[in-house]
């Protein structure tokens, strides 16, 4: 460092941003617990998510024209020290997470109120705050072992937030533990595949390491590292036979943490499943060589049926909703599986077009919660009806699940299904839309009963409180608008697809 | 020679721990045994020049795991109920894992290759780092706290959720416990 | 003329395999056992024997740890003819440590809260309570849908 | 006023209707008035737009664009100038009665029903005006998700299942064949603009034709193709205007209205006839217009027969389609108005029996029509209409589809068009007959003539003079229509 | 629990004294031997734990009291965190040492890393000790004598 301390240009707050988007909300944590005042627990959680999502919004709007941002941490150069590396695709994946976590926290002032003892909701903030800084690292990180890091930052938090649906219903304990084994597990296979692969290569930096593998080509190392990291992270995605801790852990968790999770926990994890398939490990090595078809398509296709078969025949609505996510992973694999730009684009336009909708439709859910004490879906008789507006969110996000035109659900249906049509796979086009099928069958059942059924005469339900409707009509407008106005979601997904494709040469110095 | 002995020896024994936890069911003898193979593993790495991690493994392993999980079945049950459902998945996962590890294998550098990639690429650098730029003896300190400190930060991070995980399942923030009865009550 | 049995080949790997067999002891604890607690001890074990991974990735025959020599000032002397291990799997694996006993800790007190809950700490007796309620869930909720709750 | 002013006025005066309806919830005669006003307003823009494109077509206007290639656009050309006559028009008279129906009946709800009502009509215009493929798709499923609160509007157990129904098939075929069609065709042909003459041609293989034919006949299931044709029946439960408009004006027309744009527009009659992929769909067509007819004289629910009548007679102009001559597409086109006059004459007469005297099936009308005259009267009108005898407006798409087939050098397809003439005559006419020369039966019924409600026989008595008054510009409308197959 | 032997009550307030002198040594002598903030914090921890075994929780809860072990969980963190931030504001990037002693690095890179490892040894003993309380302060379903 000695060389570059003569000529050192002093760095200005725009220089930053990558950084700081991660550390706003890393600083608040230990904050709020520091200050211990619950008063003041929410407005510092809300003010760090919302500086968040605007750094990751400026963020955006510079990588969009196809370049990167590399932030070296601690000064030192990458590969010695730790990048902060910003595309198109990770810059989107980013301002998804801080726009859901900055809409969440007005709706988790209410439900929190009502869902959590009062002593212990200084800590909740400071633990989602955690797992909002947790998930937005591991999405902004260039370095392949800081991606464990700030994963496990995410999921030692998720578990201890979802384990809080326990006043609830005793039930969200053991879905944590389930988690936390699971997710575990998962972690652990995806450091052996860092093991093998720094064994292979000597390096953790992505782009070194990309750089390497294209030199000097694979061997049986790299080859099992990459199916511990797809294993690893898929256990994370909740790729389809790995899905078992998903419904528990998203049924029992307090309302506002499932929305959370539900929009994007998953998320980041495919995003990072992306990287190193994309960038990490060689487009055509993982795909050729690893016939990759026969496992993803396979198991893509599995999710999308057997998910959403199931889903169907849910009698509580949050479960219900969760089956679906399975299903809808089994897109964006699919979309992976593709390996064309049209498909990766469908599938990052997925990534986010879902987790608006999903994270509307759980606050739509867990607002009747209030009144109902319960999703079950005899608990939500005709409460459409008694709760207007949250009945309409709901039935515009519906709408966008199962992919109606004008929503955000039918442009990623739209893409995934132009993909499968460019690479010829007419069956799969077909089997998609009917798929698509099932959502229409579940979805329905939900609006059936929020409008057709007699509402419980004994019912005290009334319209949910402004700070819930706002966030919830946010999103349930943004499902509307994104399927009109798709400049943002899809013109950033091509970009990125286009990065994510040009494989280690997209990660080049 | 003597080392790849010794290394031997621990392999054993710690081999036999693993098996010895897998058939106990007095769960107080299965914690003891999991810190019998913290220690283990701690000499083990002292064998592979790995002294920090052997330090930390030793403090946490066998000190604060032990201490926590001896808390737990106090708090819990002393002894393994024997499952009555014996299934062959979770032999089959294994055995896949484990045979894709093999394979994974087959193509690493020799133990100790001193032309290994890992030796190659970037760990004289850090040496090289940490004795001209940073002046500290320990390199593993340099890089923990320097190269990669930002890692380190996340490290704490996690030690701070661990924390406030288990402040927010099994006591509050702030208060004893007997205030926090009062104010129930 | 290649040898049958490659003796150099055996020898520099025998340890990943030995590394392997502990993973696989300790992933077996994880999925096969009913125990909470055994499974905690379990993924304990994965854990470690994967750190034992790393740490012989970074050992190099004839090195030694890497701290370097350091007179009574404080000042070090460098002494090129030692050989010195690669201290990166070191500092990965402390960070990995760290976060190990975070989930730990977790886990455990998760089990606690689990016991008060439903007495138990067995997978199989929880999943019978569990299964009760479930079917509670449908008597009252699931008939009309035909569904499971 | 600039064309494409009226042009998005036609959409969006109806969705301004709908928000007064839910701004005027609980003032009956203001809603009701306002919502009147709406259905003039949109006619006359529509009428406004007629004068000024007469039969020529007017520059596409792009609203904005979803994604590239993707636009949401609108023009203006014959056919669809023809159909947004026929559903606005058709709304004045189709609110007017069921003003007097559910008012009568005492229903529930009004305001969500005529809101709905009103989101429909926009809907129908947007297929109407629509330019590209993307476009009708969008508005097409607009169309479903709003019937379907009307179709499941009395919240009964049949009405929920009669509704699942409807949504079922409709939004699954669209969903699984329909949209798979129009991404194929986007693909395949890299864009989905209506073309004179087709996109298609030379852009994929003569063997996939079929195909994507199919994808297109089955995938709009609006067009009740057997075996898609379930949905209709089922969506009887719905209060009778509800019927009329899903059946006579709306929902089947926007259907096969979709499969005449996709014909023309998107193969190109000359390319469906070199290829000769459409003839599967005109054997398929003919069975239906058959078999449904057949169905159809079982049914002894009156609002069931007349919706299995439906279901034949959209298969008229599939067929029209199918044959790939100029003359056919000519008459399917002409059958879209002269249908939709005929059947709503009669779902509205249904409705003014069920209103009346509550009566469905048709074994208890009895002499009824001694007592209710003038409904009666129109229906009959309405039924020859139907069943094509001159001088009423059904008897010329008739014609013109037989001119088609003989063209298309399909003997056959005449004789099926002759048959299903006898068969319409042997379900429609005795209705009339028991209504009128059998002795009344039901003591409760009053003697002497009692009509149903002003509301309830006025409109379908002036829709049966309608069907004679397009007897006699039957060659007005052939000439209008002439363009779109470049005559 | 209280009714420990003498002899183990002098010796634990012995032994407490010596091993958070150790926890010390290894805290400022990380630069030059194995072991840091990590590890001292584990260490400082076992002393308070030690003797909150021997004297009971209640004792050692009002030597060292939770929301003090709480405040410091938080300050660990945020000390760590706040020396990326000034040399941040120095106009570094986040975390560079450098900036402390901008013409002489190594000296910038040695307040650094000293912060630093401060910061991880207070969250992990405050942490160590919050979750020995926290375990420690839950009703045991059964008393010891009763296995």
């Amino acid at each position: 460092m000695a060389a570059e301390e003569t000529h050192h240009v002093a760095k200005t707050f725009m220089d930053h941003l990558p950084v700081l988007q991660v550390v706003i909300p890393l600083f608040a944590a230990p904050i709020i617990v520091f200050i211990g005042k619950r008063s003041l627990a929410w407005p510092i959680a809300f003010a760090a998510s919302a500086a968040a999502f605007v750094i990751s919004c400026i963020l955006l709007i510079q990588v969009l024209d196809g370049g990167f941002i590399s932030y070296h941490v601690g000064g030192w150069a990458p590969p010695l020290g730790i990048e902060y590396r910003i595309d198109a695709a990770n810059a989107l994946v980013l301002a998804l997470i801080s726009g859901i976590g900055t809409v969440v926290l007005p709706y988790a002032y209410e439900s929190v109120k009502a869902e959590i003892p009062k002593k212990n909701h200084t800590l909740f903030y400071a633990c989602f705050m955690l797992c909002f800084t947790g998930l937005l690292g591991m999405v902004a990180t260039g370095d392949a072992f800081n991606v464990f890091v700030f994963l496990e930052i995410s999921s030692l938090s998720t578990y201890v937030l979802v384990a809080q649906g326990a006043n609830h219903n005793k039930r969200a304990l053991t879905a944590a533990y389930d988690y936390l084994i699971m997710g575990t597990i998962g972690a652990t296979f995806f450091i052996i595949g860092l093991a093998m692969l720094y064994m292979a290569t000597g390096t953790l930096n992505m782009a070194d390491l990309a750089d390497r593998i294209a030199d000097e080509g694979t061997n049986r190392t790299i080859r099992a590292a990459f199916a511990f990291i797809v294993v690893g992270m898929g256990l994370k995605v909740a790729i389809y036979p790995l899905h078992h801790w998903l419904p528990n852990a998203y049924t029992f968790a307090p309302s506002a943490v499932s929305v959370f999770l539900a929009a994007t926990a998953t998320k980041a994890a495919i995003y990072v499943l992306l990287r190193f398939m994309f960038s990490v490990f060689n487009p055509s090595f993982v795909f050729e060589e690893w016939t990759l078809y026969i496992v993803f398509i396979p198991f893509s296709l599995l999710a999308m049926f057997a998910a959403s078969f199931v889903a169907v025949f849910q009698t509580n609505i949050k479960r219900m909703l969760a089956y679906s996510s399975i299903a809808q992973i089994g897109y964006m694999l699919l979309g992976i599986a593709m390996l064309n730009a049209t498909g990766l684009s469908a599938t990052l336009v997925h990534l986010v077009n879902h987790g608006v909708t999903k994270a509307a439709l759980f606050m739509g859910v867990g607002a009747m919660m209030l009144y109902s004490g319960s999703a079950f879906f005899n608990n939500l008789n005709g409460l459409g009806r008694k709760m207007p507006l949250t009945g309409a969110a709901m039935v515009a996000s519906g709408l966008s699940l199962i992919g109606v035109p004008g929503t955000a659900g039918f442009i990623s249906k739209w893409v995934l299904v132009q993909a499968a049509f460019e690479n010829g796979w007419w069956i799969i086009a077909i089997a998609i839309m009917l798929s698509s099928l099932l959502a229409v069958i579940y979805v329905w059942r939900m609006f059936e009963v929020l409008y057709l059924t007699a509402p419980d005469p004994q019912s005290t339900a009334k319209e949910a409180p402004l700070a819930m409707l706002v966030p919830m009509w946010v999103l349930a407008i943004a499902c509307i608008w994104f399927g009109f106005d798709t400049e943002l979601t899809l013109g950033s997904a091509r970009v990125a697809a286009d990065g994510l494709l040009a494989g280690s040469a997209g990660m080049a110095h | 020679m003597i080392e790849t002995f010794i290394e031997i020896g621990l392999f054993a024994m710690l081999v036999f721990t693993a098996f010895a936890i897998v058939k106990t069911d007095r769960l107080f003898a299965v914690v003891m045994l999991s810190g019998v193979f913290s220690l283990l593993s701690a000499l083990l790495f002292v064998a592979l020049d790995a002294v920090d991690v052997a330090f930390t493994e030793a403090a946490v392993g066998a000190g604060i795991s032990t201490v926590l999980m001896l808390g737990t079945i106090a708090l819990t049950s002393r002894t393994e109920k024997k499952s009555s459902i014996s299934s062959p998945l979770p032999f089959i996962v294994v055995l896949i894992t484990g045979a894709a590890l093999v394979y994974g294998t087959i193509d690493m550098p020799n133990f100790g290759d001193p032309m290994a990639p890992a030796q190659q690429h970037l760990a004289p650098e850090f040496l090289q780092g940490s004795l001209e730029d940073v002046e500290i003896a320990n390199v593993v300190t340099t890089i923990l706290a320097s190269y990669r400190g930002y890692d380190t930060l996340g490290e704490t991070a996690v030690v701070f959720t661990a924390g406030i995980g288990v402040l927010l399942l099994l006591s509050g923030l702030g208060r004893r416990r007997k205030d926090e009865d009062e104010e129930d009550a | 003329m290649e040898q049958l049995i490659d003796w150099a080949f055996i020898v520099g790997h025998v340890n990943y395999w030995l590394f392997i067999v502990l993973m696989m002891t300790g992933l077996y604890v994880v999925v096969a056992r009913g125990n909470l607690v055994k499974k905690i001890v379990g993924l304990n074990i994965f854990q470690v024997s994967v750190f034992m991974l790393y740490i012989s990735i970074g050992k190099i025959t004839g090195g030694t740890a890497p701290i370097f020599p350091v007179d009574l000032t404080g000042h070090i002397e460098p002494d090129p003819s030692i050989v010195y291990s690669n201290p990166l799997p070191h500092v990965l694996i402390l960070t990995a440590i760290v976060v190990g006993i975070a989930t730990t800790s977790l886990g455990l007190a998760l089990i606690v809260r689990i016991r008060e809950a439903y007495d138990t700490i067995e997978e199989e007796d929880i999943l019978k309570i569990e299964r009760e309620m479930t079917a509670e869930d449908n008597k009252e909720y699931g008939a009309a849908m035909g569904g499971r709750a | 006023m600039e064309t494409s002013t009226a042009l998005f006025l036609t959409m969006l005066i109806p969705t301004v209707a709908m928000a007064g309806n839910m701004a005027f919830k609980d003032r009956e005669n203001l809603r009701d008035g306002f919502t009147f006003i709406c259905a003039l307003l949109t006619f006359a823009c529509v009428l406004c737009i007629l004068c000024a494109v007469g039969n020529g077509t007017m520059e596409e206007i792009a609203l904005f664009e979803v994604v590239s290639g993707l636009t949401i656009a609108f023009h203006v050309e014959p056919l669809g100038l023809m159909f947004a006559i026929i559903g606005s028009g058709l709304w004045i008279l189709t609110h007017l009665y069921g003003i007097g129906y559910m008012r009568g009946n005492n229903e529930d709800h009004h305001a969500r029903f005529f809101a709905c009502f009103s989101i429909a009509i926009a809907a129908v215009m947007g297929i109407a005006f629509a330019s590209n493929m993307f476009t009708l798709f969008v508005f097409y499923e607009i169309l479903t998700l709003s019937t379907y609160p009307l179709v499941a509007h009395k919240g009964t157990k049949d009405a929920i299942i009669g509704a699942r129904i409807y949504l079922g098939i409709l939004i699954g075929t669209s969903i699984a064949l329909l949209l798979t069609g129009v991404i194929w065709t986007f693909v395949a042909a890299g864009t989905l603009d209506f073309v004179q003459g087709g996109i298609l041609e030379g852009k994929i293989a003569p063997s996939l034709v079929p195909i994507l034919l199919a994808l297109y006949a089955f995938g709009i299931g609006k067009a009740a193709l057997m075996p898609f044709h379930r949905w209709l029946p089922a969506a009887m439960v719905a209060p009778t205007p509800v019927s009329a408009l899903l059946h006579a004006v709306a929902v089947v027309k926007a259907g096969v209205f979709s499969i005449l744009k996709v014909g023309i527009y998107i193969f190109g009659i000359d390319f469906l006839a070199q290829t000769g992929a459409s003839e599967w769909l005109m054997w398929l067509a003919a069975y239906s217009i058959i078999a449904a007819s057949v169905v159809a004289m079982t049914k002894d629910n009156l609002k069931a027969r007349l919706a299995y009548s439906t279901v034949s007679q959209l298969s008229y102009i599939t067929l029209g389609m199918a044959l790939a001559t100029s003359m056919g597409a000519l008459g399917g086109g002409m059958h879209i108005a002269m249908h939709a006059m005929g059947k709503i004459t009669l779902f509205m007469c249904a409705g003014s029996i069920y209103v009346a005297y509550h009566k469905t099936e048709i074994s208890q009308m009895q002499g009824l029509g001694r007592i209710m005259p003038i409904t009666f009267i129109a229906f009959l009108v309405g039924a020859l209409s139907i069943i094509g005898l001159p001088p009423l407006g059904g008897s010329w798409p008739k014609f013109l589809l037989m001119v088609g087939a003989a063209d298309a050098g399909h003997q056959i397809i005449i004789a099926v068009l002759m048959l299903s003439s006898l068969l319409n005559v042997a379900y429609l006419l005795p209705i009339v007959g028991r209504g009128f020369y059998r002795p009344v039966t039901d003591s409760k019924l009053p003697k002497g003539v009692a009509e149903a409600p002003l509301l309830c026989w006025l409109p379908p008595a002036i829709t049966a003079f309608g069907c004679l008054i397009l007897f006699l510009y039957a060659g007005a409308i052939q000439d209008f229509l002439a363009p779109i197959v470049g005559l | 629990m209280h009714h420990h032997h003498l002899i183990l009550r002098v010796v634990t307030k012995m032994l407490v004294g010596a091993i958070m002198l150790f926890a010390f040594y290894v805290q400022f002598h990380g630069d030059f031997s194995p072991g840091g903030g990590f590890q001292a914090g584990v260490i400082m921890a076992v002393a308070f734990i030690i003797y909150g075994i021997v004297f009971g929780l209640d004792k050692a809860e009002q030597v060292f009291p939770p929301w003090l072990v709480h405040k410091l969980v938080a300050l660990g963190v945020l000390l760590y965190a706040g020396v990326g931030v000034v040399s941040m504001l120095l106009g570094y990037n986040y975390l560079d040492y450098d900036a402390f002693s901008p013409h002489h690095p190594s000296h910038g890179q040695h307040w650094g890393i000293l912060l630093v490892e401060l910061g991880v040894g207070i969250t992990v003993t405050g942490v160590m000790v919050a979750i020995y309380y926290a375990f420690a302060g839950r009703p045991p379903p059964m008393k010891d004598e009763d296995w």
